[in-house]
């Protein structure tokens, strides 16, 4: 039952993907992508990471997808057709890279021998079965799928703290730079006293003068 | 390199990451100041203001960082006067010479130290040139971006562990690309920043899938782990192993963009020539430097053991691949280069090359029997070669400053009007050829005297004569081009507008930068102790499995790694201080610091003299 | 019941996704397209890791959940890529008047 | 296209059926989709709205709906009848799977929001262990769903309506999501029914000062998240017809409607949930769980008053928002983000830090006691109040540059020549 829902979920991932690659109007493309990350989604509460799962749509449905659209709406005729990307001289090349990549990713996936010989990739079919939502203390994997919330606060301020304070002025860093780039010079000699940039007015020759 | 603990916080570890602290801090303080304060300045008065201010932060930062480095030096070489105001615990802290801060995921040794304060220096000129001419209006944002990009500079160099790794890499690369585009009033610097960045976030996801697998194939994102783990599998070369050798040429992918070695080397041109030109000194000094120093330890440590079965160059290992990267990494760099025109673009493709000769130094150090040295020849190389595109930079900075424009025959006649600066860029530039008695010289030798050592010859059946080769020739061909530099200056009539003189904050890196390259080709054997004491414990894994079997998230502290310190005898203690605070120690080529350290790989008993054991007894037909 | 999904089924999804980005890297010329498959990418290699952290040993040299925390880095880098990239896209579209990474061509290649 | 909902609580059979757990689950999501989809939720939203109609209309001394049964009572049925029966539009021009989508994405984010309130004892639909989490994150799929909306129905009332809401929603997001970190704070953890016991045990967590800061957060941000007055600036009918649904009619316009006010009941249950204590009628004492001794019948009683006391919060929360949209003015576009980052955001922030102090205070000492409460109280009070006090007072130059009139720097510089200096840039300010 299981493989037959992961096959679906694959099927309806993979579809989207390749609509968002190959789409010519961006905001179908942008539309598909969130379908991507929603697949992203269900793959990982398969893999028993509801907490990274609401994490994914939260931040990609929820957050990318949006700013893409705003982007595509910025830079683009309303509808978001793409009117460059006709076909490309690079497609034909992009296809056979696409597909030698996959070809040597899969090879090297059922290759692979394992460091010890119990744990091979091409050959692990199964799990360790970890009992949910028992509240007694298990192994750390177990109190990691049953709560994982916790499990993810306490290494992120103990063992990643580094890299959770870095990540922290990461994104301090792109707000403030992606502001600074995109913010436009106009606005330098314009008083800037309310939070909103004021809009730049029309010309005013095509309003309706009263 | 640290060992690996268990997940607890001790808020001592925060002492060693003070300096980042404050630059990560300064740069929120920059940016506030500017837009509070000098938001009512004129745009020159602003920059020179809001300059102030972040020169005031490097300053700060580099006296943190060199007391994070002399407390436990001073600790270590005075433990008596120490004892007397720290206690017992705290001076165990302190006297271990490679700690294992955060649970191992950051180092805390002398080449962290050293590279700190390396950074900040390069940080503190760069900033200077960024007050010399006005080529933005966001003045702090561009300042605050320098600083969290050094921040992530710094804990990449410091990582042992691939999470923290990842994230302090996508940091300085993301706030170099911000910076590059910044120069609003031209449209390469946008579009350089356009390109940048979508060949670094290709190669980012590269490297992260690549880091995938290896998460995959070992379970474990510790350096340190991840070498044991494949040192007791008897991992040697990448024979067989078809998802080791996709995680390696991945990961390789991923640095390769960062070093722009070639494969990968589109976008260094534009974004050098796009990029504001400190900005681009910033790419090509300390990101190049931060994102080789992680190479080294990926590749050279972690994966050591995928480097090559019985050292053969030609058998699969991520040897191999590499040798054949910088060969075509150096020719390429150095053919394309000899047609440019342009200055800040020459630089790019003579970084490029550069990177290529780098790349022959990791070769060594996976190679090498004496790690510690051929690692310091790569670090030598790289301070040297930082410090000499500096120089070469402000040069550039300088011309956009005076004439706007960066070609090479801007600089025709300035040997007449500025003798003593033409005379500093031609000692950078012969450094960068590598004429002898100057730094670069030297940084060349080491790290070719490396590949041709005789005992790594002697480990593999193909030794690296002909790469060495290679390199020697493309030193000669790299000649031209950089003469053409000088040709401009000295034999060429002054031509346009002529260049006002430089003032202190474009001459202060072109002759810091002369001095250092003179310096450290004066007196090699100190820079070269200094590394090399520097790279000791960088590469070095004490293989000793920590027993974690308790299901302990949080417990109780850990106790720190039983190797007592107090066995170094007071003379070596003393040696070790004198070796990193730069002083008057008597090093001496091979220097005796290497040695002061226990761990060194050779010495070490379990980790690498069981490694070349098994491998030859799993290599016996 | 036996059933239970196989390892390799979430990796062949990644490497195929992931291969589906490079597709799209190569083949789009819009830089929000390209953007679009660099998220592809990023998140065919967060399966990778959310099913080697699900399916390994329980190894302990990195906490019990490496992956995961990666995982969530990686989610966090990919949206400050997204807001980077935009900005960056808008700049280059303010200059030139289209989007079109073919188009900018300001210096010599 | 309930593509979204259905295979939401497959998955979650499915993950059980690898790893051999209870069953009880999958049989909860089950009923919870057929019974809450197709029964529970449109009855209660067709009453809600005809409460929100009768209530509006006291508030304007009007009678309102009155003619269809008894009291109007039969008004929500003719409704729903007559929206069913209407033609079904698709503009020309319109893409028509994402015209057919959007309003689906709508109303599953609201409904999938409803699936894991703990109305009482044993009657959480589902209890996830990241329960708030998946709040937010059901809840952050409307923005998409509204601008698809909007894009979709290629008119550019609808775009801008669209525009308007998504960078509405987005920014009220924030404060939102902030203010419920102090919850999951001195809950312990991210699941709902965690933080429902934790409140038998402290007390409501709206009975603190910085829980009450939280809440009034939780409830402005709630407010502009809804698009409801005086935050529907993205449907002002005066402007923009009726924004992003402007093309909408018939059965898929209804949708839209029932999304809204499902979400509408939806935050009700939530800020019920996380600060007024669930089902708890008192607030300090453990009132009827007490009597809880493991039989049945005690069990049944005691979740029947919980569920008592639960609607009757979430009514009068209901009939709060009711009140507001009903008096207030809807606010400029500028003001309302100004309103998000200028206060709401660096308040919940800063909030977050006191509600640090609280649990200090108050819950890591152990059982709750009258001193520790006053503590508390008293230190964490005046700088709730210093709090609010200060982010007034940092903004205080935009209320006096309004005093000042003319020469304020806002849409005064985007204000369209032709237009008379009388007349301002904003909307004409009315409520509806």
């Amino acid at each position: 039952m299981a493989r037959i829902l992961f096959l679906v979920i694959a099927g309806v991932g993979l579809t989207s993907a390749l609509s968002t690659v190959l789409s010519r109007n961006l905001v179908r493309a942008a539309v598909s992508l969130a379908g991507f990350f929603f697949t992203v989604a269900c793959l990982f509460i398969l893999l028993e990471a509801e907490f990274l799962a609401a994490l994914q749509v939260l931040i990609y449905v929820g957050a990318v997808s949006i700013l893409l659209m705003f982007g595509i709406m910025l830079t683009r005729g309303v509808q978001g057709t793409d009117l460059v990307s006709g076909p490309s001289a690079a497609r034909l090349p992009g296809i056979v890279v696409g597909l030698v990549v996959f070809a040597v990713l899969g090879y090297a996936i059922f290759e692979e021998k394992g460091l010890r010989t119990q744990y091979s990739w091409g050959a692990l079919d199964e799990r360790t079965a970890i009992a949910r939502g028992s509240k007694e203390p298990g192994s750390p994997l177990r109190s990691a799928v049953n709560n994982m919330g916790k499990v993810v606060g306490v290494e992120l301020m103990t063992r990643y703290v580094i890299a959770f304070e870095l990540a922290g002025l990461l994104l301090t860093a792109a707000l403030v730079g992606a502001v600074a780039v995109a913010h436009r010079e106009e606005d330098e000699t314009r008083s800037t006293g309310s939070g909103v940039p004021p809009e730049k007015p029309e010309p005013t020759a095509d309003k309706p003068n009263p | 390199m640290p060992t690996v603990g268990p997940s607890t916080l001790d808020f001592r570890d925060f002492f060693f990451v003070a300096p980042e602290m404050l630059l990560a801090v300064w740069g929120l303080v920059v940016l506030l100041l500017d837009l509070w304060l000098a938001r009512r300045l004129d745009p020159a008065a602003r920059r020179l203001w809001v300059g102030r201010v972040a020169l005031a932060g490097t300053g700060l930062a580099f006296a943190v960082a060199l007391a994070v480095g002399l407390v436990p030096l001073m600790a270590r070489a005075y433990p008596e006067d120490a004892g007397s105001w720290l206690s017992k615990s705290t001076l165990d802290y302190l006297f271990d010479t490679d700690p294992s801060l955060f649970s191992g995921t950051l180092a805390g040794d002398l080449q962290v130290g050293a590279f700190d304060l390396l950074y900040i220096v390069l940080l503190g000129l760069i900033v200077g040139l960024s007050r010399a001419w006005s080529f933005t209006e966001e003045w702090g944002e561009f300042l605050a971006l320098l600083f969290w990009a050094t921040v992530g500079m710094m804990l990449l160099s410091a990582a042992e562990e691939l999470i923290t790794l990842f994230v302090a890499l996508e940091t300085m690369t993301i706030c170099l690309y911000l910076a590059t585009a910044l120069e609003k009033t031209r449209r390469r610097s946008a579009e350089a920043g356009l390109k940048y960045f979508i060949y670094g976030s290709v190669s980012s996801a590269l490297f992260l899938f690549g880091l995938s697998y290896v998460y995959g194939l070992t379970g474990t994102t510790h350096l340190s782990a991840i070498r044991r783990l494949l040192v007791e599998a008897q991992q040697s070369g990448l024979t067989a192993n078809a998802a080791g050798a996709t995680a390696v040429l991945l990961i390789l992918a991923g640095f390769g963009f960062k070093i722009a070695a070639v494969p990968f080397h589109q976008w260094a041109p534009d974004a050098y020539e796009g990029a504001p030109a400190p900005a681009a000194a910033w790419i090509a000094t300390g990101s190049k430097i931060a994102s080789l120093i992680a190479f080294m330890k990926v590749f050279a440590n972690a994966l050591e053991p995928w480097a090559s079965p019985d050292s053969n160059v030609l058998r699969p290992g991520w040897i191999g691949i590499v040798a054949v990267v910088a060969a075509v990494t150096m020719t390429y760099g150095n053919l394309a280069a000899l047609r440019q025109r342009n200055f800040k673009r020459m630089l790019a493709y003579s970084s490029i090359a550069h990177g290529g000769y780098l790349l022959v130094g990791v070769i060594a150090v996976g190679l090498a029997a004496d790690v510690s040295r051929a690692a310091g020849a790569v670090l030598f190389y790289l301070v040297v070669y930082a410090f000499a595109n500096l120089g070469a930079f402000a040069a550039a900075a300088w011309l956009a400053r005076d004439k706007e424009s960066d070609q090479i025959d801007d600089l025709n006649g300035l040997g007449r009007k500025q003798p003593l600066l033409a005379i500093c860029i031609t000692l950078l530039m012969l450094s960068l050829i590598g004429i002898p008695p100057l730094g670069g010289f030297f940084g060349k030798l080491y790290v070719f005297m490396e590949a041709l050592d005789e005992r790594t010859a002697s480990r593999g059946s193909i030794s690296l004569v002909w790469l060495v080769g290679l390199a020697l020739l493309n030193s000669v061909v790299s000649a031209f081009y950089y003469v053409r530099v000088l040709r401009a200056m000295f034999l060429r009539e002054p031509a346009g507008k002529p260049m006002a003189a430089a003032d202190r904050l474009i001459a202060l890196p072109i002759l810091l930068s002369t001095a250092v390259v003179v310096g450290a080709g004066l007196t090699p054997d100190l820079l070269m102790g200094v590394m090399q004491a520097a790279a000791a414990p960088m590469l070095t894994t004490p293989i000793v499995v920590h027993k974690l079997t308790a299901p302990t998230p949080v417990g109780p502290p850990a106790p720190k790694k039983p190797t007592p310190a107090f066995q170094y005898s007071a003379d070596q203690m003393k040696k070790m201080g004198q070796m990193a605070t730069g002083g008057a120690g008597p090093p001496g080529g091979g220097g005796p610091a290497p040695k002061a350290k226990a761990g060194t790989k050779s010495a070490t008993p379990k980790s690498k003299a069981q490694a070349p054991a098994s491998k030859k007894a799993e290599n016996r037909p | 019941m036996g059933s239970d999904i196989p390892l390799s089924w979430f990796l062949l999804f990644a490497a195929a996704t992931f291969a589906i980005g490079i597709i799209g890297v190569i083949t789009r010329k819009n830089p929000i397209a390209v953007l679009m498959a660099i998220e592809i990418m990023l998140s065919a290699a967060n399966v990778n890791l959310v099913a080697f952290w699900r399916y390994g040993p329980e190894r302990l040299d990195s906490g019990p959940i490496a992956g995961i925390v990666l995982a969530i880095m990686v989610i966090t880098v990919a949206a400050a890529e997204v807001a980077v990239g935009i900005g960056l896209v808008i700049l280059c579209y303010r200059r030139w008047q289209a989007a079109d990474v073919d188009r900018y061509d300001s210096m010599a290649g | 296209m309930t593509a979204f909902a259905v295979p939401t609580s497959w998955i979650f059979w499915a993950q059980e059926q690898a790893v051999e757990l209870d069953r009880g689950l999958a049989v909860r999501w089950g009923l919870w989709l057929v019974v809450g989809f197709l029964a529970v939720f449109p009855g209660i939203v067709a009453y809600m709205v005809l409460l929100e109609r009768k209530a509006a209309a006291r508030f304007q001394d009007r009678i309102g709906p009155n003619r269809v049964g008894p009291l109007g009572l039969l008004q929500p049925i003719a409704d729903a009848l007559k929206l069913l029966t209407k033609e079904d539009l698709v503009p020309r021009g319109a893409d028509a799977l994402v015209h057919l989508a959007a309003p689906v994405l709508v109303i599953v984010s609201a409904f999938l929001m409803l699936a894991v309130i703990p109305f009482a004892v044993g009657m959480a639909p589902v209890d996830l262990p990241s329960g708030v989490l998946y709040l937010i994150a059901a809840s952050s799929l409307s923005p998409l769903g509204v601008f698809l909306a909007g894009w979709s129905s290629r008119n550019k009332y609808s775009l801008l309506g669209a525009m308007r809401a998504v960078a509405q929603l987005v920014s009220y997001e924030i404060p939102q999501v902030l203010s419920v970190i102090p919850i999951v704070l001195w809950g312990g953890g991210l699941s709902l029914v965690a933080i429902f016991d934790k409140q038998a045990d402290y007390g409501w967590f709206i009975a603190s000062p910085p829980g009450l800061l939280a809440f009034l957060i939780l409830l402005v941000a709630s407010i502009a998240e809804l698009n409801r007055a005086p935050f529907d600036i993205p449907e002002a009918e005066s402007e923009i017809v009726a924004g992003f649904h402007t093309e909408y009619s018939g059965m898929r316009f209804s949708l839209f409607f029932l999304a809204e006010y499902l979400s509408v009941f939806a935050v009700g249950c939530l800020a019920t949930a996380l600060f007024l204590g669930g089902g708890m009628p008192i607030p300090f004492a453990r009132f009827p769980l007490n009597l809880l001794d493991g039989s049945l019948a005690r069990l049944v009683v005691v979740d029947l008053i919980l569920l008592a006391v639960f609607a009757a919060k979430v009514f009068s929360f209901v009939l709060l928002m009711i009140w507001i949209r009903a008096t207030l003015l809807r606010l400029r576009v500028d003001r309302l983000m100004n309103f998000a980052w200028k206060y709401l955001t660096p308040l919940a922030i800063v909030n977050i830090l006191v509600a640090g102090i609280w649990y200090e205070c108050v819950i890591r000492p152990g059982a709750l006691t009258l001193g520790r409460w006053l503590g508390g109280t008293l230190v964490t009070g005046p700088m709730v109040a210093g709090l609010v006090w200060l982010a007034f007072w940092v903004n205080r130059r935009e209320w006096a540059g309004e005093a000042a009139g003319p020469g304020r720097p806002s849409l005064e510089g985007a204000r369209p020549d032709w237009e008379t200096p009388g007349q301002t840039g904003a909307s004409p300010q009315r409520a509806h």
